[in-house]
Protein backbone atom coordinates (compact mmCIF):
# COMPACT_ATOMS: atom_id res chain seq x y z
CA UNK A 1 0.00 0.00 0.00
CA UNK A 2 1.43 3.20 -1.08
CA UNK A 3 2.06 5.98 1.65
CA UNK A 4 2.30 8.69 -0.74
CA UNK A 5 -1.35 9.15 -1.14
CA UNK A 6 -4.08 10.51 1.89
CA UNK A 7 -7.05 8.71 0.28
CA UNK A 8 -7.49 6.18 -3.51
CA UNK A 9 -10.84 4.62 -4.34
CA UNK A 10 -11.10 2.61 -7.75
CA UNK A 11 -15.11 2.16 -8.77
CA UNK A 12 -16.96 1.89 -11.69
CA UNK A 13 -20.32 4.30 -12.91
CA UNK A 14 -23.35 2.84 -14.59
CA UNK A 15 -23.43 5.39 -17.89
CA UNK A 16 -26.32 7.04 -16.85
CA UNK A 17 -26.68 10.78 -16.55
CA UNK A 18 -25.40 12.01 -13.09
CA UNK A 19 -23.99 8.43 -12.50
CA UNK A 20 -20.90 10.15 -11.18
CA UNK A 21 -22.18 12.88 -8.61
CA UNK A 22 -21.93 10.90 -5.53
CA UNK A 23 -18.21 9.87 -6.61
CA UNK A 24 -17.41 13.51 -7.38
CA UNK A 25 -19.33 14.42 -4.13
CA UNK A 26 -16.89 11.56 -2.10
CA UNK A 27 -14.03 12.92 -3.55
CA UNK A 28 -14.15 16.57 -3.17
CA UNK A 29 -14.93 15.81 0.54
CA UNK A 30 -11.75 14.73 0.83
CA UNK A 31 -9.92 17.16 -0.67
CA UNK A 32 -12.01 19.97 0.92
CA UNK A 33 -11.00 17.13 4.25
CA UNK A 34 -7.33 17.53 3.25
CA UNK A 35 -7.19 21.41 2.86
CA UNK A 36 -7.78 22.06 -0.77
CA UNK A 37 -10.10 25.25 -1.30
CA UNK A 38 -10.65 27.97 -4.19
CA UNK A 39 -9.10 27.91 -7.18
CA UNK A 40 -7.88 24.88 -6.94
CA UNK A 41 -10.54 22.61 -5.46
CA UNK A 42 -12.87 24.60 -8.11
CA UNK A 43 -10.42 23.03 -10.84
CA UNK A 44 -10.72 19.73 -9.37
CA UNK A 45 -14.32 19.49 -9.40
CA UNK A 46 -14.55 21.02 -13.23
CA UNK A 47 -11.88 18.29 -14.17
CA UNK A 48 -14.12 15.73 -12.25
CA UNK A 49 -17.69 16.71 -13.62
CA UNK A 50 -16.11 17.24 -17.22
CA UNK A 51 -14.54 14.12 -17.63
CA UNK A 52 -16.70 11.95 -16.00
CA UNK A 53 -19.74 13.36 -17.58
CA UNK A 54 -17.66 12.82 -20.98
CA UNK A 55 -17.31 9.38 -20.29
CA UNK A 56 -20.63 8.35 -19.85
CA UNK A 57 -22.51 10.98 -22.44
CA UNK A 58 -20.01 10.81 -25.14
CA UNK A 59 -17.90 7.81 -24.69
CA UNK A 60 -20.69 5.05 -23.47
CA UNK A 61 -23.59 7.10 -24.73
CA UNK A 62 -25.56 6.13 -21.78
CA UNK A 63 -25.13 2.60 -23.16
CA UNK A 64 -26.45 1.02 -20.28
CA UNK A 65 -24.84 -2.35 -20.52
CA UNK A 66 -21.24 -0.42 -20.45
CA UNK A 67 -19.24 1.31 -17.44
CA UNK A 68 -16.89 3.66 -16.46
CA UNK A 69 -13.86 3.12 -14.36
CA UNK A 70 -12.50 5.50 -11.87
CA UNK A 71 -9.24 5.11 -10.44
CA UNK A 72 -8.04 8.47 -8.32
CA UNK A 73 -5.95 9.20 -5.65
CA UNK A 74 -6.09 12.74 -3.70
CA UNK A 75 -3.21 14.12 -1.14
CA UNK A 76 -2.60 17.34 0.63
CA UNK A 77 -0.62 19.02 -2.48
CA UNK A 78 -1.36 16.67 -5.49
CA UNK A 79 -4.95 14.89 -7.11
CA UNK A 80 -4.75 12.36 -10.00
CA UNK A 81 -7.59 10.42 -11.40
CA UNK A 82 -7.88 8.02 -14.46
CA UNK A 83 -11.12 7.69 -16.10
CA UNK A 84 -11.97 5.39 -18.67
CA UNK A 85 -15.10 4.49 -20.91
CA UNK A 86 -16.26 1.59 -23.31
CA UNK A 87 -16.67 3.82 -26.29
CA UNK A 88 -14.69 4.23 -29.39
CA UNK A 89 -12.19 7.11 -28.07
CA UNK A 90 -11.68 10.54 -29.96
CA UNK A 91 -9.15 12.55 -30.96
CA UNK A 92 -8.58 15.37 -28.99
CA UNK A 93 -6.52 17.45 -31.56
CA UNK A 94 -9.38 16.88 -34.03
CA UNK A 95 -11.83 18.39 -31.59
CA UNK A 96 -13.43 22.25 -32.95
CA UNK A 97 -12.17 24.97 -31.09
CA UNK A 98 -14.74 26.87 -29.30
CA UNK A 99 -12.67 29.93 -28.56
CA UNK A 100 -12.86 30.76 -32.28
CA UNK A 101 -14.85 33.19 -33.46
CA UNK A 102 -17.37 30.53 -35.07
CA UNK A 103 -17.35 28.49 -32.63
CA UNK A 104 -17.81 31.03 -29.46
CA UNK A 105 -21.83 30.79 -30.09
CA UNK A 106 -21.22 26.34 -30.07
CA UNK A 107 -23.48 24.56 -27.20
CA UNK A 108 -20.81 22.91 -26.67
CA UNK A 109 -16.77 21.59 -26.69
CA UNK A 110 -15.77 23.84 -23.32
CA UNK A 111 -15.46 20.71 -21.55
CA UNK A 112 -12.05 19.82 -22.64
CA UNK A 113 -10.24 23.54 -22.53
CA UNK A 114 -11.35 23.57 -18.79
CA UNK A 115 -10.08 20.47 -18.37
CA UNK A 116 -6.41 21.42 -19.84
CA UNK A 117 -6.92 24.96 -18.09
CA UNK A 118 -7.27 23.30 -14.93
CA UNK A 119 -4.88 20.65 -14.59
CA UNK A 120 -1.03 20.16 -14.30
CA UNK A 121 -1.16 17.23 -16.74
CA UNK A 122 -3.57 15.73 -19.02
CA UNK A 123 -3.02 12.23 -20.99
CA UNK A 124 -5.17 10.17 -23.75
CA UNK A 125 -4.42 6.65 -24.51
CA UNK A 126 -4.17 6.38 -28.25
CA UNK A 127 -7.77 5.03 -28.87
CA UNK A 128 -8.59 8.16 -26.63
CA UNK A 129 -11.31 6.44 -24.48
CA UNK A 130 -9.12 6.48 -21.38
CA UNK A 131 -7.72 9.94 -19.87
CA UNK A 132 -5.37 10.89 -16.93
CA UNK A 133 -5.20 14.06 -15.55
CA UNK A 134 -3.29 15.20 -12.81
CA UNK A 135 -2.93 18.01 -10.43
CA UNK A 136 -0.34 19.73 -8.03
CA UNK A 137 -1.70 22.19 -5.88
CA UNK A 138 -0.98 25.78 -6.75
CA UNK A 139 -0.34 25.08 -10.04
CA UNK A 140 -2.31 24.49 -13.53
CA UNK B 1 -44.80 35.41 -14.62
CA UNK B 2 -44.91 31.70 -14.12
CA UNK B 3 -43.75 29.98 -10.66
CA UNK B 4 -39.82 28.66 -11.22
CA UNK B 5 -37.71 26.20 -9.61
CA UNK B 6 -34.53 27.16 -10.61
CA UNK B 7 -34.83 30.80 -10.96
CA UNK B 8 -35.67 33.56 -8.58
CA UNK B 9 -37.53 36.41 -10.61
CA UNK B 10 -37.74 40.17 -9.97
CA UNK B 11 -38.27 43.67 -11.55
CA UNK B 12 -36.56 46.79 -10.66
CA UNK B 13 -38.09 49.28 -12.79
CA UNK B 14 -38.04 48.15 -16.50
CA UNK B 15 -35.47 45.55 -15.79
CA UNK B 16 -36.14 41.84 -15.21
CA UNK B 17 -33.61 40.63 -12.60
CA UNK B 18 -32.78 37.23 -12.21
CA UNK B 19 -30.98 35.38 -9.33
CA UNK B 20 -30.30 31.30 -9.41
CA UNK B 21 -31.77 28.96 -7.12
CA UNK B 22 -28.98 26.46 -6.97
CA UNK B 23 -25.35 27.23 -6.08
CA UNK B 24 -23.86 24.42 -7.80
CA UNK B 25 -25.60 24.50 -11.82
CA UNK B 26 -24.39 20.83 -12.18
CA UNK B 27 -27.39 18.05 -12.71
CA UNK B 28 -28.91 17.40 -16.35
CA UNK B 29 -32.52 17.83 -15.37
CA UNK B 30 -31.70 21.07 -13.51
CA UNK B 31 -29.79 22.23 -16.16
CA UNK B 32 -32.56 21.44 -18.65
CA UNK B 33 -35.37 23.11 -16.32
CA UNK B 34 -32.96 26.24 -15.93
CA UNK B 35 -32.60 26.05 -19.97
CA UNK B 36 -36.78 26.20 -20.23
CA UNK B 37 -37.01 29.08 -17.58
CA UNK B 38 -34.54 31.28 -18.64
CA UNK B 39 -35.98 31.00 -22.34
CA UNK B 40 -39.62 31.59 -20.82
CA UNK B 41 -38.80 34.98 -20.01
CA UNK B 42 -37.71 36.05 -23.26
CA UNK B 43 -40.31 34.09 -25.06
CA UNK B 44 -43.46 35.94 -26.89
CA UNK B 45 -43.02 38.99 -25.26
CA UNK B 46 -41.79 41.63 -26.95
CA UNK B 47 -38.25 43.32 -26.11
CA UNK B 48 -36.60 42.85 -22.76
CA UNK B 49 -33.66 44.28 -20.39
CA UNK B 50 -32.57 41.04 -18.71
CA UNK B 51 -29.99 40.95 -15.64
CA UNK B 52 -28.57 37.65 -14.35
CA UNK B 53 -27.14 38.14 -11.33
CA UNK B 54 -24.31 35.32 -10.30
CA UNK B 55 -24.13 35.79 -6.63
CA UNK B 56 -25.90 32.27 -5.55
CA UNK B 57 -23.68 30.42 -8.37
CA UNK B 58 -20.41 28.21 -6.78
CA UNK B 59 -20.19 25.92 -9.33
CA UNK B 60 -21.15 25.73 -13.48
CA UNK B 61 -20.98 22.90 -16.08
CA UNK B 62 -19.96 23.56 -19.30
CA UNK B 63 -22.97 21.61 -19.72
CA UNK B 64 -24.43 25.50 -18.24
CA UNK B 65 -22.05 27.23 -20.27
CA UNK B 66 -24.17 25.65 -22.95
CA UNK B 67 -27.09 26.84 -21.86
CA UNK B 68 -26.55 30.35 -21.44
CA UNK B 69 -25.19 30.65 -24.51
CA UNK B 70 -28.21 29.01 -26.42
CA UNK B 71 -30.45 31.78 -23.90
CA UNK B 72 -28.11 34.31 -24.97
CA UNK B 73 -29.18 33.59 -28.92
CA UNK B 74 -32.67 33.65 -28.14
CA UNK B 75 -32.24 37.13 -25.83
CA UNK B 76 -30.65 38.68 -29.46
CA UNK B 77 -32.83 36.90 -31.53
CA UNK B 78 -35.66 39.05 -29.22
CA UNK B 79 -33.73 42.38 -29.34
CA UNK B 80 -33.49 42.26 -25.70
CA UNK B 81 -30.60 43.01 -23.72
CA UNK B 82 -28.77 40.85 -21.11
CA UNK B 83 -26.39 42.11 -18.46
CA UNK B 84 -24.42 39.30 -15.89
CA UNK B 85 -23.30 40.48 -12.35
CA UNK B 86 -21.87 39.64 -9.46
CA UNK B 87 -19.85 36.79 -11.28
CA UNK B 88 -17.25 35.32 -8.01
CA UNK B 89 -13.33 35.15 -9.59
CA UNK B 90 -13.37 30.80 -10.05
CA UNK B 91 -16.70 31.25 -12.72
CA UNK B 92 -15.50 34.58 -14.08
CA UNK B 93 -12.07 32.56 -14.78
CA UNK B 94 -14.79 29.79 -16.22
CA UNK B 95 -15.90 32.64 -18.81
CA UNK B 96 -12.44 33.84 -19.44
CA UNK B 97 -11.31 30.37 -19.75
CA UNK B 98 -13.84 29.60 -22.74
CA UNK B 99 -13.56 33.20 -23.86
CA UNK B 100 -17.62 33.71 -23.51
CA UNK B 101 -16.36 37.16 -21.62
CA UNK B 102 -16.26 38.29 -25.29
CA UNK B 103 -20.14 36.77 -25.92
CA UNK B 104 -21.34 38.00 -22.62
CA UNK B 105 -22.10 41.85 -21.24
CA UNK B 106 -21.00 41.36 -18.05
CA UNK B 107 -20.56 43.83 -14.94
CA UNK B 108 -19.13 43.79 -11.21
CA UNK B 109 -22.67 43.77 -9.96
CA UNK B 110 -26.52 45.25 -10.48
CA UNK B 111 -26.17 48.94 -9.80
CA UNK B 112 -23.76 49.18 -12.91
CA UNK B 113 -25.94 47.07 -14.72
CA UNK B 114 -28.90 48.99 -14.25
CA UNK B 115 -27.01 52.17 -14.94
CA UNK B 116 -26.16 51.10 -18.40
CA UNK B 117 -29.24 48.70 -19.42
CA UNK C 1 -7.55 -1.91 -12.74
CA UNK C 2 -9.33 -4.70 -11.43
CA UNK C 3 -13.31 -5.82 -12.25
CA UNK C 4 -13.77 -7.72 -9.72
CA UNK C 5 -14.46 -5.35 -7.66
CA UNK C 6 -17.74 -2.33 -7.50
CA UNK C 7 -15.32 0.07 -5.02
CA UNK C 8 -12.40 -0.02 -3.22
CA UNK C 9 -10.23 2.63 -1.10
CA UNK C 10 -6.86 2.71 0.49
CA UNK C 11 -6.45 5.75 3.11
CA UNK C 12 -4.33 6.18 6.28
CA UNK C 13 -6.04 7.00 9.60
CA UNK C 14 -4.94 9.10 12.05
CA UNK C 15 -4.43 7.44 15.93
CA UNK C 16 -7.36 9.01 17.76
CA UNK C 17 -10.33 8.09 19.31
CA UNK C 18 -13.40 7.71 16.47
CA UNK C 19 -11.13 8.81 13.58
CA UNK C 20 -12.33 5.15 11.88
CA UNK C 21 -15.85 6.85 11.87
CA UNK C 22 -16.26 8.28 8.79
CA UNK C 23 -14.49 5.94 6.48
CA UNK C 24 -16.75 3.21 8.54
CA UNK C 25 -19.57 4.85 7.04
CA UNK C 26 -17.84 5.95 4.18
CA UNK C 27 -17.51 1.67 3.52
CA UNK C 28 -21.10 1.11 5.02
CA UNK C 29 -22.81 3.47 3.12
CA UNK C 30 -21.30 1.74 -0.27
CA UNK C 31 -22.32 -1.88 0.96
CA UNK C 32 -25.45 -0.78 1.56
CA UNK C 33 -25.76 0.79 -1.81
CA UNK C 34 -24.77 -2.71 -3.41
CA UNK C 35 -27.54 -4.35 -1.43
CA UNK C 36 -25.88 -5.94 1.96
CA UNK C 37 -28.45 -6.14 4.24
CA UNK C 38 -29.40 -7.79 7.56
CA UNK C 39 -26.71 -10.23 9.26
CA UNK C 40 -23.79 -9.24 6.35
CA UNK C 41 -23.61 -6.08 6.30
CA UNK C 42 -24.08 -6.15 10.48
CA UNK C 43 -21.30 -8.49 10.87
CA UNK C 44 -18.92 -6.12 7.84
CA UNK C 45 -20.03 -3.33 10.33
CA UNK C 46 -18.94 -5.19 13.42
CA UNK C 47 -15.53 -6.42 11.91
CA UNK C 48 -14.97 -2.95 10.84
CA UNK C 49 -15.40 -1.56 14.18
CA UNK C 50 -13.46 -3.92 16.18
CA UNK C 51 -10.23 -3.71 13.86
CA UNK C 52 -10.15 -0.17 13.06
CA UNK C 53 -10.35 0.70 16.98
CA UNK C 54 -8.32 -1.72 18.03
CA UNK C 55 -5.45 -0.59 15.60
CA UNK C 56 -6.15 2.55 16.70
CA UNK C 57 -6.19 2.19 20.53
CA UNK C 58 -4.33 -1.63 21.21
CA UNK C 59 -1.88 -1.51 17.90
CA UNK C 60 -0.92 2.72 18.13
CA UNK C 61 -1.76 3.51 21.37
CA UNK C 62 -3.99 6.69 20.33
CA UNK C 63 0.18 7.80 19.38
CA UNK C 64 -0.45 11.00 17.17
CA UNK C 65 2.90 10.23 15.11
CA UNK C 66 1.20 6.95 13.93
CA UNK C 67 -1.00 6.37 11.46
CA UNK C 68 -3.80 2.86 10.73
CA UNK C 69 -3.70 2.15 6.82
CA UNK C 70 -6.52 0.82 5.51
CA UNK C 71 -7.02 -1.06 2.34
CA UNK C 72 -10.80 -2.19 1.55
CA UNK C 73 -12.97 -3.61 -1.35
CA UNK C 74 -16.38 -4.04 -1.84
CA UNK C 75 -18.63 -6.08 -4.32
CA UNK C 76 -22.37 -7.12 -4.24
CA UNK C 77 -21.15 -10.25 -2.64
CA UNK C 78 -17.51 -10.16 -1.36
CA UNK C 79 -15.85 -7.33 1.15
CA UNK C 80 -12.22 -7.77 1.67
CA UNK C 81 -10.59 -5.42 3.92
CA UNK C 82 -6.77 -5.15 5.41
CA UNK C 83 -5.63 -3.20 8.09
CA UNK C 84 -2.45 -2.33 9.02
CA UNK C 85 -1.25 -0.27 12.71
CA UNK C 86 2.35 0.98 13.14
CA UNK C 87 2.52 -0.83 16.51
CA UNK C 88 4.29 -3.82 18.28
CA UNK C 89 1.99 -6.39 16.94
CA UNK C 90 0.32 -9.26 19.39
CA UNK C 91 -0.19 -12.99 19.45
CA UNK C 92 -3.71 -13.59 18.65
CA UNK C 93 -3.59 -17.27 20.22
CA UNK C 94 -2.84 -15.88 23.34
CA UNK C 95 -5.49 -13.37 24.32
CA UNK C 96 -7.26 -15.21 26.68
CA UNK C 97 -10.78 -16.38 26.24
CA UNK C 98 -13.36 -14.22 27.24
CA UNK C 99 -16.14 -16.66 27.03
CA UNK C 100 -14.38 -18.98 30.20
CA UNK C 101 -15.75 -18.68 33.88
CA UNK C 102 -13.53 -16.43 34.36
CA UNK C 103 -13.06 -14.26 31.30
CA UNK C 104 -16.91 -13.53 31.24
CA UNK C 105 -17.02 -10.46 33.59
CA UNK C 106 -14.06 -9.32 32.00
CA UNK C 107 -14.27 -5.91 30.25
CA UNK C 108 -12.74 -6.29 27.24
CA UNK C 109 -11.69 -9.32 24.67
CA UNK C 110 -14.25 -9.66 22.60
CA UNK C 111 -13.60 -7.77 19.63
CA UNK C 112 -11.54 -10.20 18.19
CA UNK C 113 -14.23 -13.21 18.85
CA UNK C 114 -16.69 -11.55 16.83
CA UNK C 115 -14.32 -10.36 14.03
CA UNK C 116 -13.82 -14.79 13.57
CA UNK C 117 -17.77 -15.39 14.07
CA UNK C 118 -18.47 -12.50 11.19
CA UNK C 119 -15.84 -12.45 8.84
CA UNK C 120 -15.37 -16.07 5.93
CA UNK C 121 -11.82 -15.41 6.67
CA UNK C 122 -9.35 -13.88 9.48
CA UNK C 123 -5.46 -13.52 8.89
CA UNK C 124 -2.50 -12.27 10.70
CA UNK C 125 1.43 -11.36 9.54
CA UNK C 126 3.71 -12.67 11.89
CA UNK C 127 4.43 -9.68 13.84
CA UNK C 128 0.80 -9.23 14.53
CA UNK C 129 0.14 -5.28 13.33
CA UNK C 130 -2.09 -6.53 10.17
CA UNK C 131 -5.34 -7.96 9.82
CA UNK C 132 -6.82 -9.13 6.60
CA UNK C 133 -10.00 -10.25 6.73
CA UNK C 134 -12.61 -11.50 3.95
CA UNK C 135 -16.47 -12.00 4.05
CA UNK C 136 -18.40 -14.00 1.48
CA UNK C 137 -22.15 -12.79 1.96
CA UNK C 138 -24.40 -15.21 3.43
CA UNK C 139 -21.23 -16.83 5.03
CA UNK C 140 -19.80 -16.73 8.52
CA UNK D 1 -33.35 11.79 38.65
CA UNK D 2 -31.17 13.64 36.44
CA UNK D 3 -31.50 14.34 32.83
CA UNK D 4 -29.59 11.98 30.74
CA UNK D 5 -28.29 12.25 27.53
CA UNK D 6 -27.79 8.87 26.19
CA UNK D 7 -30.88 6.94 28.19
CA UNK D 8 -34.66 7.57 28.49
CA UNK D 9 -35.85 6.65 31.83
CA UNK D 10 -38.77 5.70 32.85
CA UNK D 11 -40.86 4.20 35.84
CA UNK D 12 -43.30 1.46 35.39
CA UNK D 13 -44.63 0.96 39.31
CA UNK D 14 -41.17 -0.23 41.43
CA UNK D 15 -39.82 -1.02 38.04
CA UNK D 16 -37.56 1.98 36.27
CA UNK D 17 -37.22 1.37 32.43
CA UNK D 18 -34.48 2.06 30.71
CA UNK D 19 -34.32 2.56 26.71
CA UNK D 20 -31.37 4.24 24.52
CA UNK D 21 -31.29 7.77 22.98
CA UNK D 22 -28.94 6.25 20.30
CA UNK D 23 -29.70 3.56 17.44
CA UNK D 24 -25.86 3.06 17.04
CA UNK D 25 -23.81 2.56 20.24
CA UNK D 26 -20.07 2.80 19.26
CA UNK D 27 -18.24 6.26 19.50
CA UNK D 28 -16.09 6.15 22.86
CA UNK D 29 -17.38 9.47 24.52
CA UNK D 30 -20.87 8.43 24.16
CA UNK D 31 -20.11 5.35 25.54
CA UNK D 32 -18.32 6.79 28.51
CA UNK D 33 -21.19 8.95 28.74
CA UNK D 34 -23.57 5.93 28.81
CA UNK D 35 -21.24 4.54 31.17
CA UNK D 36 -22.02 7.06 33.89
CA UNK D 37 -25.21 7.67 33.10
CA UNK D 38 -26.28 3.79 33.95
CA UNK D 39 -23.93 3.90 37.33
CA UNK D 40 -25.69 7.00 38.03
CA UNK D 41 -29.46 4.49 38.10
CA UNK D 42 -27.47 2.33 40.92
CA UNK D 43 -25.25 4.66 43.16
CA UNK D 44 -25.99 5.78 46.14
CA UNK D 45 -29.69 4.51 46.45
CA UNK D 46 -30.98 1.40 47.94
CA UNK D 47 -31.37 -2.20 45.68
CA UNK D 48 -33.73 -1.77 42.61
CA UNK D 49 -35.24 -3.03 39.84
CA UNK D 50 -34.24 -2.22 36.84
CA UNK D 51 -35.59 -2.89 32.82
CA UNK D 52 -33.12 -1.84 30.35
CA UNK D 53 -35.21 -2.22 27.05
CA UNK D 54 -32.93 -2.44 23.67
CA UNK D 55 -35.49 -1.84 21.05
CA UNK D 56 -33.86 1.24 19.49
CA UNK D 57 -30.29 -0.55 19.46
CA UNK D 58 -29.13 -1.30 16.03
CA UNK D 59 -25.30 -1.94 16.38
CA UNK D 60 -23.16 -1.63 19.47
CA UNK D 61 -19.46 -2.22 19.50
CA UNK D 62 -17.71 -4.52 22.25
CA UNK D 63 -16.16 -1.41 23.87
CA UNK D 64 -20.40 -0.98 24.57
CA UNK D 65 -20.22 -4.45 25.68
CA UNK D 66 -17.95 -3.53 28.28
CA UNK D 67 -19.81 -1.23 29.59
CA UNK D 68 -22.96 -3.30 30.41
CA UNK D 69 -20.47 -5.87 31.95
CA UNK D 70 -19.27 -3.57 34.50
CA UNK D 71 -23.00 -2.17 34.87
CA UNK D 72 -24.29 -5.45 35.54
CA UNK D 73 -21.23 -5.91 38.12
CA UNK D 74 -22.27 -2.57 40.17
CA UNK D 75 -26.25 -3.92 39.78
CA UNK D 76 -25.05 -7.00 41.43
CA UNK D 77 -23.16 -5.06 44.25
CA UNK D 78 -25.74 -2.54 45.05
CA UNK D 79 -28.27 -5.89 45.12
CA UNK D 80 -30.56 -4.46 42.39
CA UNK D 81 -32.04 -6.74 39.80
CA UNK D 82 -31.77 -6.06 35.93
CA UNK D 83 -33.53 -7.95 32.78
CA UNK D 84 -32.56 -6.88 29.13
CA UNK D 85 -35.44 -6.99 26.91
CA UNK D 86 -36.61 -6.13 23.17
CA UNK D 87 -33.29 -7.02 21.69
CA UNK D 88 -32.86 -6.84 17.79
CA UNK D 89 -31.74 -10.84 16.63
CA UNK D 90 -28.62 -8.88 15.29
CA UNK D 91 -27.96 -7.92 18.65
CA UNK D 92 -28.96 -10.90 20.33
CA UNK D 93 -26.64 -12.78 18.60
CA UNK D 94 -23.78 -10.83 19.73
CA UNK D 95 -24.58 -11.70 23.11
CA UNK D 96 -24.65 -15.36 22.18
CA UNK D 97 -21.21 -15.22 20.31
CA UNK D 98 -20.06 -13.52 23.43
CA UNK D 99 -21.49 -15.96 26.06
CA UNK D 100 -23.40 -12.92 27.61
CA UNK D 101 -26.47 -14.58 27.27
CA UNK D 102 -25.05 -16.28 30.68
CA UNK D 103 -24.25 -13.61 32.35
CA UNK D 104 -27.80 -11.51 31.49
CA UNK D 105 -30.90 -12.07 32.23
CA UNK D 106 -32.73 -11.41 28.80
CA UNK D 107 -36.42 -11.26 28.28
CA UNK D 108 -38.65 -10.80 25.08
CA UNK D 109 -40.34 -7.67 26.13
CA UNK D 110 -40.89 -5.92 29.05
CA UNK D 111 -44.52 -7.79 29.51
CA UNK D 112 -41.90 -10.70 30.36
CA UNK D 113 -39.73 -8.73 32.51
CA UNK D 114 -41.88 -6.94 34.57
CA UNK D 115 -43.63 -10.17 35.53
CA UNK D 116 -40.44 -11.49 37.02
CA UNK D 117 -39.33 -8.37 38.59
N1 LIG E 1 -14.80 10.10 -23.52
C1 LIG E 1 -15.07 10.51 -24.76
N2 LIG E 1 -15.37 9.62 -25.74
C2 LIG E 1 -15.66 10.04 -27.00
N3 LIG E 1 -15.65 11.33 -27.38
C3 LIG E 1 -15.35 12.27 -26.46
C4 LIG E 1 -15.05 11.92 -25.12
N4 LIG E 1 -14.79 13.05 -24.44
C5 LIG E 1 -14.92 14.07 -25.32
N5 LIG E 1 -15.26 13.59 -26.53
C6 LIG E 1 -15.47 14.38 -27.78
O1 LIG E 1 -14.85 15.62 -27.63
C7 LIG E 1 -15.82 16.67 -27.85
C8 LIG E 1 -15.51 17.85 -26.95
O2 LIG E 1 -15.76 17.52 -25.61
P1 LIG E 1 -15.91 18.64 -24.54
O3 LIG E 1 -14.80 19.63 -24.74
O4 LIG E 1 -16.01 18.02 -23.21
O5 LIG E 1 -17.25 19.41 -24.91
P2 LIG E 1 -18.78 18.89 -24.96
O6 LIG E 1 -18.89 17.72 -24.04
O7 LIG E 1 -19.54 20.06 -24.51
O8 LIG E 1 -19.03 18.56 -26.40
C9 LIG E 1 -17.16 16.03 -27.57
O9 LIG E 1 -18.19 16.68 -28.25
C10 LIG E 1 -16.94 14.61 -28.07
O10 LIG E 1 -17.10 14.56 -29.46
N1 LIG F 1 -3.87 -4.19 16.49
C1 LIG F 1 -3.49 -4.70 17.69
N2 LIG F 1 -2.25 -4.45 18.18
C2 LIG F 1 -1.87 -4.92 19.37
N3 LIG F 1 -2.66 -5.67 20.17
C3 LIG F 1 -3.90 -5.95 19.74
C4 LIG F 1 -4.38 -5.49 18.50
N4 LIG F 1 -5.65 -5.96 18.35
C5 LIG F 1 -5.93 -6.65 19.45
N5 LIG F 1 -4.88 -6.68 20.31
C6 LIG F 1 -4.78 -7.37 21.62
O1 LIG F 1 -5.77 -8.36 21.67
C7 LIG F 1 -6.59 -8.16 22.81
C8 LIG F 1 -8.01 -8.59 22.51
O2 LIG F 1 -8.59 -7.67 21.58
P1 LIG F 1 -10.16 -7.66 21.42
O3 LIG F 1 -10.63 -9.06 21.29
O4 LIG F 1 -10.48 -6.75 20.30
O5 LIG F 1 -10.73 -7.08 22.78
P2 LIG F 1 -10.52 -5.67 23.50
O6 LIG F 1 -10.16 -4.68 22.45
O7 LIG F 1 -11.82 -5.43 24.13
O8 LIG F 1 -9.42 -5.90 24.50
C9 LIG F 1 -6.45 -6.71 23.15
O9 LIG F 1 -6.72 -6.45 24.49
C10 LIG F 1 -5.01 -6.44 22.78
O10 LIG F 1 -4.15 -6.84 23.82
Amino acid sequence: MSEQWAWTVETTLPSRRGAHLPLMDEILQHLGELGWDGRDYFGVQMALEESLSNAIRHGNKLDDSKVVRVECKVHADRFWIRVEDEGQGFQPAEVADCRSAEGLEAAGGRGMLLIEAYMTSVEHNPRGNCITMAKVRGED
Amino acid sequence: MNTFRRLNVNRSGTVTVVTFADSKIIDDGEIQELGQELYALVDGGGPQKLLLNFSSVEFLSSAALGKLISFEKKVRQSKSELILTNIRPEIYEVFAITKLTKLFKIKDDEADALAVL
